[in-house]
């Protein structure tokens, strides 16, 4: 059996790499261990690389079908390289002070993303399970880095415990499945489902169980305790890190497996989950209006960004090729958008308040006279988060109404005005931010803000990115139009 | 080659420039912009009277229609900017200007050392633009445009001594009140206009077209009804008919040129003039009709009334002008057009003369107050004869302009009456008591003006040249400018055929009275009779005599004298020797054998008649005036004052209260939902194996 | 043989896994009721690919139940390298006490 | 320029205060005054530019779209970059940007703590681009963006350099409007896919309308109706503005009054109106309904307001009351009344806003009773300015204020679309209820003018040295003092332009 080498170049170049940070971090004493991070970033563009030309290359299958490289899958491992390159640029300074186990983590850190690279591609139960855990197990150190810290430590607990518990769920839920139909291959699967299978209890509850470890990725109510917790008692950079690229990760396995192989019973779970989207969106954006803390914050505006995304879930119909087309399209384009504002958010905090404890909004007082540019990339990133014109954000919100507008329906109307109303509740809490940084005076002691070279860039770059994409769309929108799902063998 | 009629756009334009130039360059100007001011009304005045001149002799004239589109208005409709100049704008560009340029003359002297007298004469030069937009109008929207403008200078200058609160009230009333007939009026030119465009026109608002739609039948009833009706509204407020005259006698509080020229003249004939524009549409109707000629005639006599118990001058004369603009409106009422705007005429050369003497009196004792006045007949010889030859006007004495004007609207009440409606009967009757009253009014004010003591704390003084000069020649026009509709005229060139139009003279006018005209001999309809002469000697044996030449009347003039005389008389047995109070022995003492009955007759007349009226029933009209009416006016203000606090209670509280609301509530679920994160992982578990179970039921059981 | 009985048995264990992942105090208990949970899948895998997939040429069900042991093992690593962090931290090993961060 | 040609005039003039509130961003905080002027060079540029649209304008075409623009810009949804200009748009486009030039004159001396010219300056720019964008967009997604990029700098322009309650009037104007627009949105898109045809231009899908079933039209223009009323604002929708207006910067409320209330009636005659008649038809009456409620309300408000500012605010709501009425109407001399109230009350409102933060800067209060009457003694030019801006305000014919409300109630008598057969009392009830509402208007004018011109001055302010109209402000206020007059006495000079381009639109609603 021969291997399809260049379909997994870009897995192969950052396992590589991972293995040269840890050996590095072996070798290299005191403040020569920062350059594990210009290490890790080099090896990382030479996965972007890999993936460029993957994108020419797509649809290629590999391993017999279980690991399929289409346009679908090669734009998450876009996402998710982007998204890896921007945190480690953000880390660098942050780890580098803080006299963390800077070697460690950030082979944990390119592991998570080898875990995500697998995820959109996999077309077999296993290879999604493999994947998933692949994300989650190297979370749960990095979340718990800062070992004498007992926020971190604590949070690494939570998080620690609910993701094993949805995994077990999860599982379960396999297992079940592959009982019912004989296969772990999705497309298998889907043939199963699409026959008499389909209409067992046990079987759709089954569906549901696995659907359920997604849920616990992508921080879905009631699947979401963990996430604030977790975000507030991790390391800033880990936290972006579980907010953007997990969460899309999450987002990837489940596209692929509610799209693939339980596309027969959309009619089952998508209404499930259209109802779980109104439901994490509106707790989600709730919960955040109370909140001091601005990490914390951010978590419960990714619950709720997280469910808009799933509104497209609820729109899914089997066999509706059009529709589940233009929901597949909505959440990726949403999940682009939503890694360029929230890295970009994550980014700012890090810039502003980089240590532990409480991070509280009143920090952000007067931003606008103590760092310009952080303050003024914390507006526009906040204003795309809620949806304001001429950034990015609008035109994620617009793609989902969009994907409701293709077929519309009753529930779809519903949830969609659910996303109207949340939209503006989001903004209040947004714009108390906004106006904490640009209408309060700044605190006496307040010092101006020195944020670091790499910090600085991957802002601005976000921060045009923000408003670039808000003006022409177009260059995101229009290369992802194409993305589909190739079926394996 | 045209005639002096197409530079009618003159008249108006000469005093804007001047209130324009006045306002940039008056006060570098040696006499503070006055100058120009008289200057230019003068021209407009000997462009007025060209004008006048040339459509009296070629009387009557076709209307001489010259219009410009001023902007589309959409829908092919245009609105037109244009002048309209027949016999009924000469006159009423006579009037306005021969007026405006005494005042303007007057004021020299008058507001002499005023701070804001640039200020003044730029205002009394857009009030004279204002009122001649509104005369040369040729369509319904022009004519809005200088009425409004009319009734902003009038706020300008009511309020000129704004320092003084209840002048900026008075002022205020003026505004309101007239804005409120401006509701009517706009509605009413709105509601005829849209009866036009349903007729296919495509300037809608156009006067000619109007009336002669109206006059050929075209336009419902129900339009002409509704539209007259409202339009009439706004003529009520701006010429002070009952009830909403009460803004009147407050605007005296403005200069007394103002006075002599909007309060009397000229604006509050506006809604006179206006409603005589829309004749033709007023005649279709005959509700219409009564309406005004029951407003009229309630006007004109309660307005009289009140005269009788003023002290102050000016109040003496504002209240009688209500009066007078009650007659002009009944004549309209009761079909006597020409009557009514030949009274507006007559009256607006008197009623200046008799304000611009008050003025005199008033720069001479500086008290507006009768009581204080007395025996100035000496100290001011020149006021005093020509104050005297404007109240025997008013009064109606024979041969004077007033008296003329008057009797034709006695007379037109008669001949409405005698083509079967009461309303004529109305007119006559209550016109010829409220002559009498008007007489007696106007006899003891000259009375306690000029006769007995002085009791002004001032050395009374005659005014200057340049104040006297004005009152001489509106003297003589108070008296010669009656003769233009007197039997000294021709039946081809009289004031009736002055003013007389096609549309009126040969149009259906009066459609509804088709029985009542030929109980009239054809009096009424279609024959053109609307002046009363003519048609009183056609009564008189010579039949259907069209544009006859007016004739005597000596019936009515003995009558007519009569009641002058007992006025006149009774007046000076309360009056002739100063305040009776004060001294009603010098009264007694008066008295001979020979007047024992009228001094009985005065006994009973004073118990009977000056008792009840002077003190009871005016005082009754002046309360309800001012309580009631007034009251309510203030009450509405009131009220409206207390709802809009209310409003504004329910918008803060409830409307945005209920946005806020929508705010709170979801900060309250905020709140309840935030207490779901325990900060206990085994409760999140908990919940999430819960979740998880509903989940999967729910799936399960979905098929 | 019928794979109910196996099914039932993982069932159960799954069952009492989730409870003592729910209400076990003991961080320690708690990382073994997980064990139980995932081992129950594998019964469930292993069952079913030999009761009710006997001639599947990849064994699939045999395959993941490894790939299960696996993750299992490196996952109760994990968790007992955050326990003892934990328990280093704040002298505790209850999981109650755990709530510093909340709301 | 060839009108037909020069799209690029057009594109230039709108992004160039955008491009230069950039630039204004990138200059160094310390040069204040050069700041200042730059923005004035800017927005004078940009003016200038506007001129020259104006004067190579085609009147005799103003019916069809000039200045052309249309290039795809986002291929995947079908958006196209679509600006154009036609009679319709011009007169408001035009005001924008002489608006604009205005504050930026009048901001080189007066300027709001905290100062922070540059900021403000770039906010003010961005404004610009964003409203005066929604003028010429004719796309409906381009139209969007612009509609809501407003929101942002007036957020912050009121949030930093407003009033004492800034924070509550800043974030409430933003959700508020916001609220609306989303549903605006909606309602775009459910247009989009309704017509099938593949295209947000709005004048294609004028063309193609009506479609869609009643219920359809019924919804979408529910949800338009939702964006634009509050915009407008329309009563009951009204409550941010006092707010917004009374905190907000002296020039902030100038733009908000001047322009950013016309962005509303501005959609629905453009947007709402010809594609969704038939919902409009249904609408027309309740528009009309809460128009005349509105009328008489804000009118009824004024009358106890005694913040000056505040009144002012609810002034705006019975003259949008006006230009709502005339939309109701859906007939052409209405939609000419409606443009033609929404430029004069642009105008003048402005001109009141402008004087009234020139008043606070002389006082330092709003508070009528404060300031206490007397200013004819004590700022005469002053006193003048407020008694002819404020006649103006309140419809005096003659001046610009008179022509949109007299036409508003002239066009409500007859209306189009076949509502005379069924709302003809209806019709005839607004229009003599919103004629008593000029009353009202008139009664709280005067008296505003009672209690701040006349009389004598207090006590309080004898002592102190108060400054009569600044050259600056007599620089940046004369412009609207001349359109007051002119649009008075020459009404042509909108109604005309209009013309064409309103018949060519009445034509989409049928009836």
């Amino acid at each position: 059996m021969a291997i399809d080498w260049l379909a997994i170049a870009p897995e192969v170049a950052l396992t590589v790499t991972a293995l040269l940070v840890l050996a590095a971090d072996l070798a290299l004493r005191g403040d020569a261990k920062q350059l594990v991070n210009p290490l890790a970033m080099i090896g990382t563009v030479v996965a972007i690389v890999f993936a460029v030309v993957l994108w020419a290359e797509a649809p290629r299958v590999a391993f017999e079908g279980q690991y399929v490289v289409d346009s679908f899958a090669v734009a998450f491992k876009l996402l998710f390289l982007g998204t890896l390159l921007a945190i480690l640029a953000i880390s660098a300074r942050y780890f580098a002070e803080g006299r963390y186990f800077q070697g460690e983590y950030y082979f944990l850190l390119l592991t998570a993303f080898i875990g995500m690279l697998l995820m959109p591609s996999a077309r077999d139960l296993l290879v999604l399970f493999i994947a998933l855990e692949t994300v989650s197990v190297p979370a749960f150190v990095m979340v718990g880095m800062r070992k004498r810290d007992l926020y971190s430590s604590e949070a690494a607990l939570k998080f620690f415990l609910i993701g094993v518990l949805s995994a077990a769920l999860m599982l379960f839920g396999m297992s079940m499945v592959y009982g019912f139909t004989g296969t772990t291959r999705l497309e298998g699967i889907a043939q199963a489902l699409a026959g008499d299978a389909g209409s067992v209890p046990l079987l759709l509850g089954s569906v549901m169980l696995v659907i359920v470890g997604f849920g616990f990725k992508i921080s879905a109510v009631p699947f979401h305790f963990w996430a604030p917790d977790t975000y507030a008692g991790s390391p800033l950079p880990v936290a972006a890190m579980l907010a953007v690229a997990s969460k899309a990760a999450g987002f990837a396995g489940l596209l692929t497996i509610a799209f693939v192989a339980f596309e027969p019973v959309a009619d089952v779970w998508a209404p499930v989950l259209g109802v779980l989207a109104i439901l994490t969106m509106t707790l989600g954006n709730l919960v955040a209006l109370q909140q001091r803390d601005l990490i914390r914050l951010l978590a419960y505006s990714s619950i709720a960004q997280a469910g808009y995304m799933l509104i497209p879930f609820g729109l899914a119909r089997p066999g509706a090729e059009v529709v589940n087309q233009a929901a597949v399209r909505a959440v990726l384009f949403y999940l682009i958008a939503y890694a360029v504002m929230n890295v970009g958010a994550f980014a700012v905090a890090i810039g502003v308040n980089r240590r532990t404890g409480e991070r509280s909004i009143r920090d952000y007082a007067g931003l606008g006279t103590r760092s310009p540019l952080l303050a003024l990339a914390m507006t526009v990133f906040l204003l795309s988060l809620g949806g304001a014109p001429l950034t990015v954000g609008l035109w994620a919100k617009f793609a989902i109404i969009e994907a409701v507008a293709v077929e519309v329906t009753v529930f779809g109307l519903v949830m969609a005005s659910f996303l109207v109303v949340n939209s503006v509740i989001a903004f209040f809490y947004y714009l108390r931010v906004i106006r904490e940084i640009w209408f309060e005076p700044a605190a006496a002691e307040a010092p101006r803000l020195q944020p670091a070279l790499s910090l600085s860039v991957v802002v601005v770059v976000l921060m045009v990115g923000t408003i670039l994409l808000g003006v022409l769309p177009g260059l995101v929108a229009d290369p992802t139009v194409v993305t589909t799902f190739a079926t394996g063998g | 080659m045209g005639t002096v009629l197409e530079y009618a756009w003159l008249v108006p334009v000469l005093p804007l420039v001047s209130a324009a130039l006045i306002a940039v360059f008056g006060k570098r100007l040696p006499w503070h912009g006055s100058e120009i001011g008289i200057a230019a009304v003068g021209l407009a005045m000997l462009l007025s009277i060209a004008i006048a001149w040339q459509t009296f002799v070629t009387s009557p004239v076709e209307p001489l229609e010259l219009a410009y589109d001023w902007a589309p208005l959409g829908g092919g409709t245009v609105l037109e900017l244009g002048m309209l100049v027949d016999g009924l704008t000469a006159m009423m560009f006579l009037l306005v200007t021969v007026v405006s340029l005494m005042v303007h003359i007057y004021s020299r002297e008058y507001m002499h050392g005023e701070v804001r007298f640039t200020y003044f004469y730029a205002m009394l030069s857009f009030f004279t633009f204002s009122m001649l937009l509104l005369v040369i109008a040729n369509n319904l929207v022009q004519a809005i445009l200088g009425w409004e403008l009319v009734g902003l200078s009038s706020y300008l200058l009511i309020g000129f001594y704004w320092e003084d609160k209840s002048n900026q009230d008075a002022g205020n009333k003026a505004f309101l009140t007239t804005k409120f007939g401006d509701v009517g009026l706009i509605v009413g030119a709105i509601v005829l206009a849209a009866g036009m465009l349903e007729l296919g026109s495509t300037t809608p608002f156009n006067l000619l077209e109007l009336n002669q739609a109206a006059a050929d039948g075209q336009l419902g009833q129900g339009t002409i009804v509704l539209g007259i009706l409202l339009i009439f509204l706004g003529c009520m407020s701006k010429s002070g008919q009952f009830p909403l005259h009460v803004w009147l006698p407050d605007a005296m509080a403005g200069p007394t040129p103002v006075s002599a020229l909007i309060h009397a003249a000229t604006m509050v004939t506006a809604g006179v003039f206006l409603l005589a524009r829309l004749f033709p549409v007023l005649a279709q109707s005959q509700t219409a009709m009564a309406v005004v000629a029951i407003v009229g005639v309630i006007t004109l006599f309660f307005g009289g009334l009140l005269a009788l118990v003023q002290d102050d001058i000016k109040k003496v004369l504002a209240y009688s002008t209500v009066s007078q603009l009650g007659y002009m409106i009944a004549a309209l009422g009761v079909g006597g057009y020409t009557a009514s705007i030949f009274h507006l005429f007559t009256h607006g050369f008197f009623k200046a003369l008799l304000f611009l003497g008050s003025g005199s009196l008033i720069h001479a004792v500086h008290s507006n107050n009768m009581s204080d006045m007395g025996g100035l007949r000496k100290a001011m010889p020149h006021t005093f004869w020509t104050f005297v030859i404007g109240s025997l006007a008013l009064a109606g004495f024979p041969l004077t302009a007033g008296f003329f004007s008057k009797d034709e609207i006695l007379i037109a009440g008669d001949i409405w009456a005698g083509a079967g409606f009461a309303t004529g009967n109305l007119v006559y009757w209550v016109g010829l008591a409220a002559a009498f009253v008007t007489s007696f009014y106007m006899a003891r004010a000259v009375f306690l003006i000029f006769f007995g003591e002085t009791r002004s704390h001032h050395a009374p003084h005659e005014s200057g040249r340049w104040m006297l000069a004005p009152l001489m020649v509106l003297a003589v026009l108070s008296i010669v400018s009656g003769y233009i509709f007197s039997p000294f005229w021709t039946a081809e060139q009289n004031f009736e055929t002055w003013t007389a139009t096609p549309i009126i003279d040969e149009e259906a006018t009066f459609p509804f009275a088709d029985h009542g005209a030929e109980a009239a001999g054809s009096a009424v309809q279609g024959e053109g009779v609307l002046a009363a002469a003519p048609t009183l000697a056609a009564e008189g044996g010579e039949l259907t005599i069209l544009h006859g030449a007016p004739t005597w009347h000596p019936d009515l003039l003995l009558i007519v004298l009569a009641v002058f005389g007992l006025a006149v008389v009774l007046a000076w047995r309360s009056y002739g020797h100063g305040l009776p109070e004060r001294d009603p022995t010098l009264h007694m003492g008066g008295l001979s054998t020979a007047l024992v009955n009228k001094y009985w007759l005065d006994d009973i007349g004073y118990r009977y008649i000056v008792v009840p009226v002077r003190d009871r029933w005016s005082a009754w009209a002046t309360w309800t005036s001012n309580v009631l009416i007034d009251g309510a006016v203030g009450g509405v203000g009131r009220a409206t004052k207390a709802l809009a606090v209310a409003t504004y209670d329910v918008d803060q509280r409830v409307i945005d209260g209920g946005v806020n609301g929508v705010a709170f509530s979801a900060a309250w679920w905020s709140e309840r939902l935030r207490r779901l994160q325990s900060g206990d992982v085994q409760r999140y578990a908990g919940a999430l194996v819960a979740g998880v179970v509903v989940l999967v039921l729910a799936v399960a059981l979905a098929r | 043989m019928s794979p109910l009985g196996p099914l039932l048995l993982a069932a159960l264990l799954f069952s009492i896994g989730v409870y003592g992942v729910i209400a076990r105090r003991n961080a320690v208990l708690v990382l073994m009721s997980v064990e139980l949970m995932l081992n129950a899948v594998n019964i469930n895998l292993v069952a079913f690919q030999n009761l009710l997939f006997p001639a599947e040429l990849a064994v699939s069900g045999q395959m993941f139940a490894l790939f299960i042991i696996g993750v299992a093992a490196a996952e109760v690593g994990v968790g007992l390298a955050i326990v003892f962090n934990l328990f280093r931290n704040r002298a505790t090993v209850n999981v109650d006490d755990v709530d510093l961060m909340r709301w | 320029m060839d009108p037909n040609t020069a799209g690029w005039a057009l594109v230039v003039a709108l992004f160039l205060p955008l491009v230069g509130g950039g630039a204004l961003a990138l200059m160094p905080a310390a040069l204040d005054q050069q700041i200042r002027r730059a923005a004035v060079l800017i927005t004078g540029v940009s003016f200038a530019l506007v001129i020259a649209i104006t004067a190579t304008f085609d009147f005799g075409r103003s019916g069809e779209l000039q200045f052309v623009t249309d290039v795809p810009w986002i291929a995947a949804i079908d958006a196209r970059f679509f600006l154009a200009i036609d009679g319709i748009s011009l007169p408001l486009f035009f005001l924008t940007y002489l608006l604009t030039l205005l504050c930026a004159i009048y901001s080189l001396k007066v300027l709001p703590p905290p100062g922070k010219p540059k900021a403000f300056l770039a906010l003010m720019l961005m404004l610009q681009t964003g409203m005066a964008g929604t003028f010429v967009a004719f796309d409906l997604i381009l139209f969007f963006i612009f509609w809501e990029l407003v929101l942002v700098p007036m957020f912050f322009m009121i949030g930093i350099w407003g009033g004492p309650r800034r924070d509550y009037a800043s974030v409430k104007f933003f959700l508020y409007t916001l609220f609306g627009s989303v549903f605006m949105l909606v309602a775009f898109l459910a247009i989009y896919f309704q017509s099938g045809a593949q295209t947000w231009s709005i004048p294609e899908l004028s063309a193609l309308a009506p479609f869609g079933s009643t219920t359809f039209q019924t919804w979408a223009f529910l949800g338009i109706f939702l964006g634009f009323a509050i915009k407008v604002p329309m009563w009951p929708f009204h409550t941010w503005l006092p707010d917004a207006h009374t905190e907000a910067p002296t020039v902030g409320s100038v733009l908000l009054a001047g322009v950013l209330l016309k962005m509303g009636t501005y959609g629905f005659i453009r947007i709402a109106l010809p594609i969704l008649p038939e919902g409009a038809t249904r609408f027309a009456p309740i528009i009309g309904v809460l128009a005349v409620i509105g009328i008489i309300y804000g009118s009824l408000c004024c009358l106890a307001q005694t913040d000056i500012k505040r009144l002012i605010a609810f002034s705006s709501v019975g003259h949008m009351g006006f230009v709502m009425l005339g939309i109701a109407a859906m007939n052409a001399t209405g939609i000419q009344a409606a443009l033609f109230g929404n430029l004069a009350h642009g105008i003048i409102t402005g001109m009141l806003f402008f004087l009234a933060g020139s008043l606070h800067e002389r006082y330092h209060t709003r508070d009528i009773a404060t300031i206490g009457g007397g200013m004819l003694k004590l700022l005469p030019r002053y006193g003048v300015l407020l008694t002819y801006v404020a006649v103006a305000s309140l419809g005096l014919p003659g001046l610009a204020g008179f022509w949109g409300e007299f036409t508003a109630m002239w066009a409500a008598i007859s209306p189009g679309v076949g509502l005379a057969d069924s709302y003809q009392g209806l019709y005839l009830a607004l229009v003599v209820v919103a004629a008593l509402g000029t009353v009202l208007t008139a009664g709280y004018f005067l008296w505003l003018l009672q209690r701040v011109n006349l009389g004598d001055p207090p006590e309080r302010w004898s002592s102190g040295h108060l400054d009569d109209v600044m050259t600056i402000e007599w620089v940046s206020w004369a412009p609207l003092l001349v359109l007051i007059l002119a649009l008075g006495v020459y009404p042509r000079l909108v109604f005309g332009v209009q013309d064409a381009a309103v018949t060519n639109l009445v034509g989409f609603l049928g009836g």
